[in-house]
């Protein structure tokens, strides 16, 4: 198999347990779009996610797939691109998954600033476990649990992701499947953490951000915006009478932690049991 | 032990930070170089500066790596040191102490060693440990001179001063004891040997750390947490002489799942950590059940529960890592009873992990990991590493059946095929399943490896002729020191040992080897949870327990003492 | 089981999102208030659209409480059912489906229900499930009317048009199936009863509830997980009304911890999850321990590792509460077996957590909590609450040792003392010690609570004679109902069943009546968990295990054949 | 006892076991001083914390307290002030134990908004287990495990705060008792989340960050800051030349939890039984 001229179909007969009208079709389309375009062969791709309908998306892909525990993408991301650095490794997760029971990782990957390309599907609710509020619902919105509606601010992942220094931040939305297309690209091909907020309708379990919705209640960053503005990316990201789309903040000079750690660039599987000498020279030590 | 004249048990006693680990390390090669055999272990408070630690000492003729509870000299530095060690003085130990930090608590067989006086005149306070160290060697017999290269080696970086200041306190130290009435010489134990350049000294964590470079580690991720940071700190310290990735976690549930990918993606990875970290990566352990995935972790054990006492010693987490991580799936459980043995199960859990792809667990503890002690080059066994990736074709699914349930490990990015792992219940192919039929089957294929694995489990380790004993003393990981001596000492032939460095699956034959006889199983927790290990396996159960949940390791003379009473009733 | 012709059995089969779960709902108060006894269990896949699920309902005279694997009648909403249930289709059930959705797998006992028009007709898809639910009214000779009411109540709120397209919709179902060929009338099993009306309709998440709620739970935090989530709704729905304080965790390690704050502070506390969720929550179990403070735990089971099958059953976790949390300390686990049961155990769950300052483990299972079935008002007892709080005075010491190892429990804000608790080794006042003597004592004073808690364990229930059998077969959580109409089919005076609802400890005069009997365990999980644990505590083996571990509950049948294996060798 | 006029000491003879010279003994000082000014009644004050040194800090002052986890804090004092939400809860804790291990729930406790005052003793490092870099370490600290010096950008909990809309984001230093006294004073008595973030030498492991290291470093705000710009306090929060001390944002206005939950003022232990009445309702409701 050609592994470069990949289309990242699934045979036809894959299931796909998404519901129908769900932005996940959208985005799946525009990943796919995106990994054609950047023309990455197949067997170098490594697509990891947590648990949720997001988490789901590696499945409907036919690529290398890590697809871990609820929350924990990131740290799974981080040692298979330790473990080899010639891998192209994507993350995607939802806004539970991500922003809820994984926020300490996402803290600390970022932190870390290694080569991983984070695509949160933000669809302001978990939908998986039917409908309870997720740290993006927005006030109001009555679920099961928050019977009263939700009584927390939403979380702002890019206000949150500027402030930790991420140096590639960025929105987009399912309802724009050639924009997302274009964003998710650009991430992937960023070298360092990027992090992909996408807006995507829930048409089950969140009524209050339908699709309608974001239409409405989205627009542009301003053409002549800077994205190496920090101080201005972290004032248009908490814009919210209307969420700019775009990428937020962009900073190429961040150094990578591949670099700074002094990884290898053969991957672990290729080294050579150890040396005798050197095992001898540490032995040794201890005489 | 005192009784035995082949043995000096020293034991130093200081606040935190007065450097008394320093004592006992300037001392061991002295000794080891003199031919003598050494072993020392410590305990500590969780705490930087002050308080009371001790560090203990034994000098003897014959290998004993064995906590013991008498004391023949202490030197006490901290006024605590008497009421804290009031259980393990006796008339036959030697107290050196400033007899005016202590007060109303002298005693006859104390000896006011003016140590402030003595560091200052060598040049501060911080040279008080050199003063003991110079006082041990007199006392032992040993020529201070020996002392001096040591001194110039470690402190020469410091400046010519620094040197002379350690010669002259080494100087005070031996001097004064020179001078103390005769009647408190003490001799050497056995003559000096040849020989004792061959030998190495070791800790346990640098035992676990050289077996995890020999098994081809290559990746470790974890967060620290006593006692187990000793391996985190090892691996760094040579990660780039043996090319490890070496990642400080945000949080133990990270350092799993960070251990998990990078195995997925072809790494030999390990995590280290104590009970309370494992309990978090417990999702992580279930997640390497399901995707067969291997990965080691350590856990060096401490009290529990919850932050416990986080510098002392414990057997407590068997029962733990024995069920950890929810639903079914195998695993093997290992505890090395001796540094040596620590070196060669640390390459079998590698191994174990690799071939069956499943979780391994390595229990060590506190004692075990801190406790140094003589071994010969000859002891340290590099056993081969054996790969089991494999490069991938087109049609490659990671999750083939096979007659014993191990399929073929492929990782992303060696071969065309594509490998896809996931924590739902999945087909062959890696891929997301709702079939109750398909369901059986991964369940009935993971289980399968079970069979292998209990076959080839490591037999367990006879102390003394088992066969024809009528009691056998079991025990496993650290406490086979004291088990060997206790049985050595006691020396009946209706009492032997058995010590099993595999806790699970245990291997049926070594678990026949308790039929129609009493057993008795020795312990470091409150409960017996290996006991209830054997009740299970066996259907039998156990005649005794011996149980300690102090926080302190069992001592020789309580392991005798326990042996008594089976000769006394 | 379709033998019994006291017992009908339909299954309704569809696609997640169209409805089928209507359909029970809509059946199960008419037939119970027409004197029915009804149950009900579902399955369904992890998505919210498409894929294939089904719900059972038994409606019989007696009542019962079980799966039953065989179908009289089938009404399959979508393509993939007959493929997904051909193991419970046989010669006798009677199959509703629209042929041209089928075609080829179409069979004699098919009839050709023409779903689609007939919901168009009513006015659209969505009535499909109302259409199902008047044709099996007329299957089972209850007249279509007695629905109306249902239907006016339950659709009032959406306008008068939708509730006149669904007596539509029931007309249309009705009238089809009155039209059919007379040889496929069923009879309803026996003649209607009075009464129904003083029944209630529960499910297991609502039993758990009530339960809570009547044992005085004012606190839940938790994170959402599939099945532990319906406890977290159910006390959501009625915070309002008795003060409870409901929070959506971030994550399960808060929530634990946020319910052990709460419970120091003189909540009654409990926390929601499934084995994963838990995993994250052993340390802060473990906390619990150290600090002996109450939390229930409620974990709703379902099949492992890791994600497994989410929406599935099994009983796999029990081995793992039994060590959960590094360190040793003492717990109580629970598993209640039917829906009043449930009300009952969660009452004596949050009383043991108070009494004992224990942390306390619920386990349930998707199979129980998603069942519906028909219970006594009288079935619902309601338990005293025993608050242990005291009021503190200035020396108020949180850990003062006691005779059996119960301390006073105070809180802060309630007297004038206060209040320390300390996850490291403490004293009796809570504060943090590295003494060695008051650690033992504190394992001691820990442990010792094992003593009462063991001597009141609640003892087995037991079904059939028990003291005349030979061979019993024991069980525990939700195989409760299965075992007890399997061995009432059976009815032989050589088999009777013993059903823990608590697990740990176990009451010394139940494991008693194990004794000199063969013994068979069933269990929903792969290893036999109950079975290994019974062999720990007697000390003898297990004769048999009865096991799986697919995601599918036992049915009755199957534990019928188990026991008809028995009796033919 | 008259709880209200306490000075909050232990008995002379407890054995306090930070190191002499390090920055905790000062903190401590300040956060006596703080309880004392506010005159809280003891037995109305809940002292909360993880493990690790700074941890410790509740061990050394005689009041309720709640020593639980490592990271874990903020969950458990949530669950105190939701059972009685007339204590007075205060955390304290280390930056390993905050920004590390427990980085999850400071996210979502700063979301929540509950009336709580988190104390940082922000040492640069782990000083309980010896010396590991933490999330606030600087770049090229070496360590036993960074062996060849931090290569991570130190976390910035005042960013990280601001962004995520911490209604009172403050730091101070041991340095300065009485300045840090005030600020404590200040957060105890905010309604809301308050972080005070403390600058903390540790003289055992932290050879970077000494006392005169952090004399050198530290600064004033502005006189003329004003605390309720969130834009201006991030650019503030970013200054890392001179570290400036002070309240850099205060939000009065944001509306706590507890209210908003509509939080019985009655602690729960004096709830009654659940009432017949209502019981039978409820059960009612499945006949
Ligand atoms: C440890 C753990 N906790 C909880 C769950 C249950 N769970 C599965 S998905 C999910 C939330 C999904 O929400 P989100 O990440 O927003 O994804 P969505 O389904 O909305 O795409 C939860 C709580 C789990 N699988 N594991
Ligand atoms: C779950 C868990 N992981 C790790 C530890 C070990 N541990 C105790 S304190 C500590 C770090 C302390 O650092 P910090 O919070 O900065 O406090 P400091 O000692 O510097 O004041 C660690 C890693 C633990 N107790 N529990
Ligand atoms: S539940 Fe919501 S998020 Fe999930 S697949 Fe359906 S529409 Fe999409
Ligand atoms: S180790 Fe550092 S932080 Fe801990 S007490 Fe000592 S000086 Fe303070
Ligand atoms: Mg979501
Ligand atoms: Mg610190």
């Amino acid at each position: 198999m050609d592994n470069s001229l990949h289309t990242f179909d699934m045979p036809a007969e894959t299931d796909i347990a998404w519901c129908p009208g769900c932005g996940n079709h959208m985005l799946l389309k525009a990943v796919k779009t995106a990994l054609q375009n950047l023309g990455i062969a197949r067997n170098r791709l490594v697509m990891v996610s947590g648990i949720g309908q997001a988490a789901k998306a590696p499945q409907y892909l036919d690529v290398n797939m890590f697809n871990g525990l609820h929350g924990r993408s990131l740290p799974a991301a981080f040692g298979i691109k330790m473990a080899n650095r010639d891998l192209v490794v994507v993350v995607e997760s939802g806004d539970g998954d991500m922003y809820g029971e994984g926020g300490n990782h996402l803290i600390h990957a970022i932190r870390r600033n290694f080569d991983v390309t984070v695509i949160v599907h933000n669809n302001m609710v978990y939908g998986l476990t039917k409908g309870q509020a997720s740290p993006t619902s927005h006030r109001n919105m009555k679920t099961p649990v928050q019977t009263g509606g939700v009584i927390l601010e939403p979380f702002n992942p890019l206000a949150f992701a500027i402030a930790l220094d991420a140096p590639f931040v960025a929105r987009t939305w399912a309802g724009d499947v050639r924009q997302a297309a274009a964003i998710i690209s650009e991430a992937i091909a960023f070298r360092g953490f990027a992090l992909v907020d996408v807006f995507q309708p829930c048409v089950v379990f969140n009524k209050l951000n339908t699709w309608q919705w974001f239409r409405e209640h989205t627009t542009k960053l301003p053409d002549d915006y800077d994205p190496s503005d920090k101080i201005n990316a972290f004032r248009f990201a908490l814009q919210d009478d209307a969420f700019p789309l775009g990428v937020f903040y962009r900073n190429d000079s961040k150094a990578l932690y591949e670099d700074l750690a002094g990884l290898d660039n053969k991957p672990l599987y290729q080294h050579n049991p150890p040396d005798e000498t050197k095992v001898s020279r540490m032995i040794e030590a201890f005489r | 032990m005192h009784e035995d004249s082949h043995d000096l048990c020293l034991v130093f006693e200081g606040e935190a930070g007065q450097g008394i680990q320093t004592v006992s390390s300037a001392l061991l090669p002295i000794l080891k170089n003199s031919g003598y055999q050494v072993f020392s272990c410590t305990e500590y408070m969780s705490r930087i500066r002050g308080g009371s630690n001790t560090t203990e000492l034994r000098i003897t003729g014959k290998k004993r790596t064995a906590y013991s509870s008498s004391i023949d000299m202490l030197f006490a530095m901290s006024p605590l040191a008497l009421e804290r060690l009031k259980g393990r003085i006796d008339d036959g130990t030697l107290i050196f102490a400033d007899r005016e930090q202590f007060g109303e608590r002298w005693g006859t067989n104390c000896i006011d060693m003016p140590l402030k006086r003595l560091a200052t005149e060598a040049g501060g306070a911080l040279y008080a440990n050199t003063v003991i160290a110079g006082a041990v060697l007199c006392m032992i017999g040993i020529p201070v001179e020996r002392f001096n290269g040591y001194l110039q080696e470690k402190f020469s970086a410091k400046g010519e001063s620094v040197v002379s200041a350690n010669f002259h306190a080494a100087g005070l130290g031996y001097e004064f004891t020179r001078k103390l009435p005769s009647g408190f010489a003490i001799q050497l134990p056995v003559p000096m040997q040849q020989g004792g350049e061959e030998r190495l000294l070791m800790d346990g964590n640098a035992a676990l750390g050289i077996g995890s470079v020999l098994a081809g580690c290559n990746f470790i991720s974890s967060y620290p947490m006593s006692p187990g940071t000793g391996l985190l700190t090892f691996l760094a310290a040579h990660a780039h002489d043996y090319g490890i990735v070496v990642d400080q976690a945000e949080d133990e549930i990270a350092a799993i799942n960070a251990g998990l990918g990078a195995s997925y993606a072809g790494a030999r990875a390990v995590v280290t950590t104590s009970g309370g970290g494992f309990d978090l990566m417990q999702e992580g352990v279930s997640l390497a059940g399901i995707i067969e995935t291997p990965i080691v972790v350590h856990i060096g054990q401490r009290p529990g529960p919850a932050t416990g006492l986080p510098t002392r010693t414990e057997q407590g987490e068997l029962a733990l890592v024995l069920h950890a991580g929810h639903g079914e799936f195998p695993r093997a459980v290992f505890a090395p009873g001796t540094t040596a043995e620590i070196i060669e199960i640390a390459q079998i859990a590698f191994d174990v992990a690799e071939t069956y792809q499943i979780p391994v667990f390595l229990l060590t503890d506190q004692y075990l990991l801190d406790a140094v002690c003589t071994i010969e080059s000859g002891e340290i066994r590099r056993l081969p590493i054996a790969s089991t990736i494999i490069e991938t074709t087109d049609a490659y699914r990671r999750y083939e059946f096979t007659d014993d349930g191990l399929s073929p490990r492929g990782i992303p990015g060696f071969g065309s095929g594509i490998v896809r792992v996931d924590s739902d219940e999945h087909d062959e192919s890696g891929v997301i399943t709702e079939s109750f039929e398909m369901r059986r089957h991964m369940v009935e294929k993971r289980l399968k490896r079970m069979e292998r694995l209990r076959a080839d489990a490591r037999p367990a380790t006879p102390i003394g002729t088992v066969e024809k004993a009528r009691t056998i003393l079991v025990c496993w990981g650290s406490n086979r020191g004291v088990v060997e001596e206790a049985l050595e000492f006691f020396d009946s032939p209706d009492m032997a040992g058995l010590h099993f460095s595999q806790l699970y699956p245990l291997q049926p034959k070594s678990l026949k080897l308790l039929e129609n006889r009493r057993v008795i199983v020795i312990e470091n927790n409150a409960l017996g949870q290996f006991a209830d290990l054997l009740t299970l396996e066996t259907g039998r159960k156990i005649d005794r327990r011996v149980l300690k949940a102090t926080g302190e390791p069992f001592s020789v003379e309580e392991v005798i003492e326990a042996l008594e009473e089976e000769e006394n009733g």
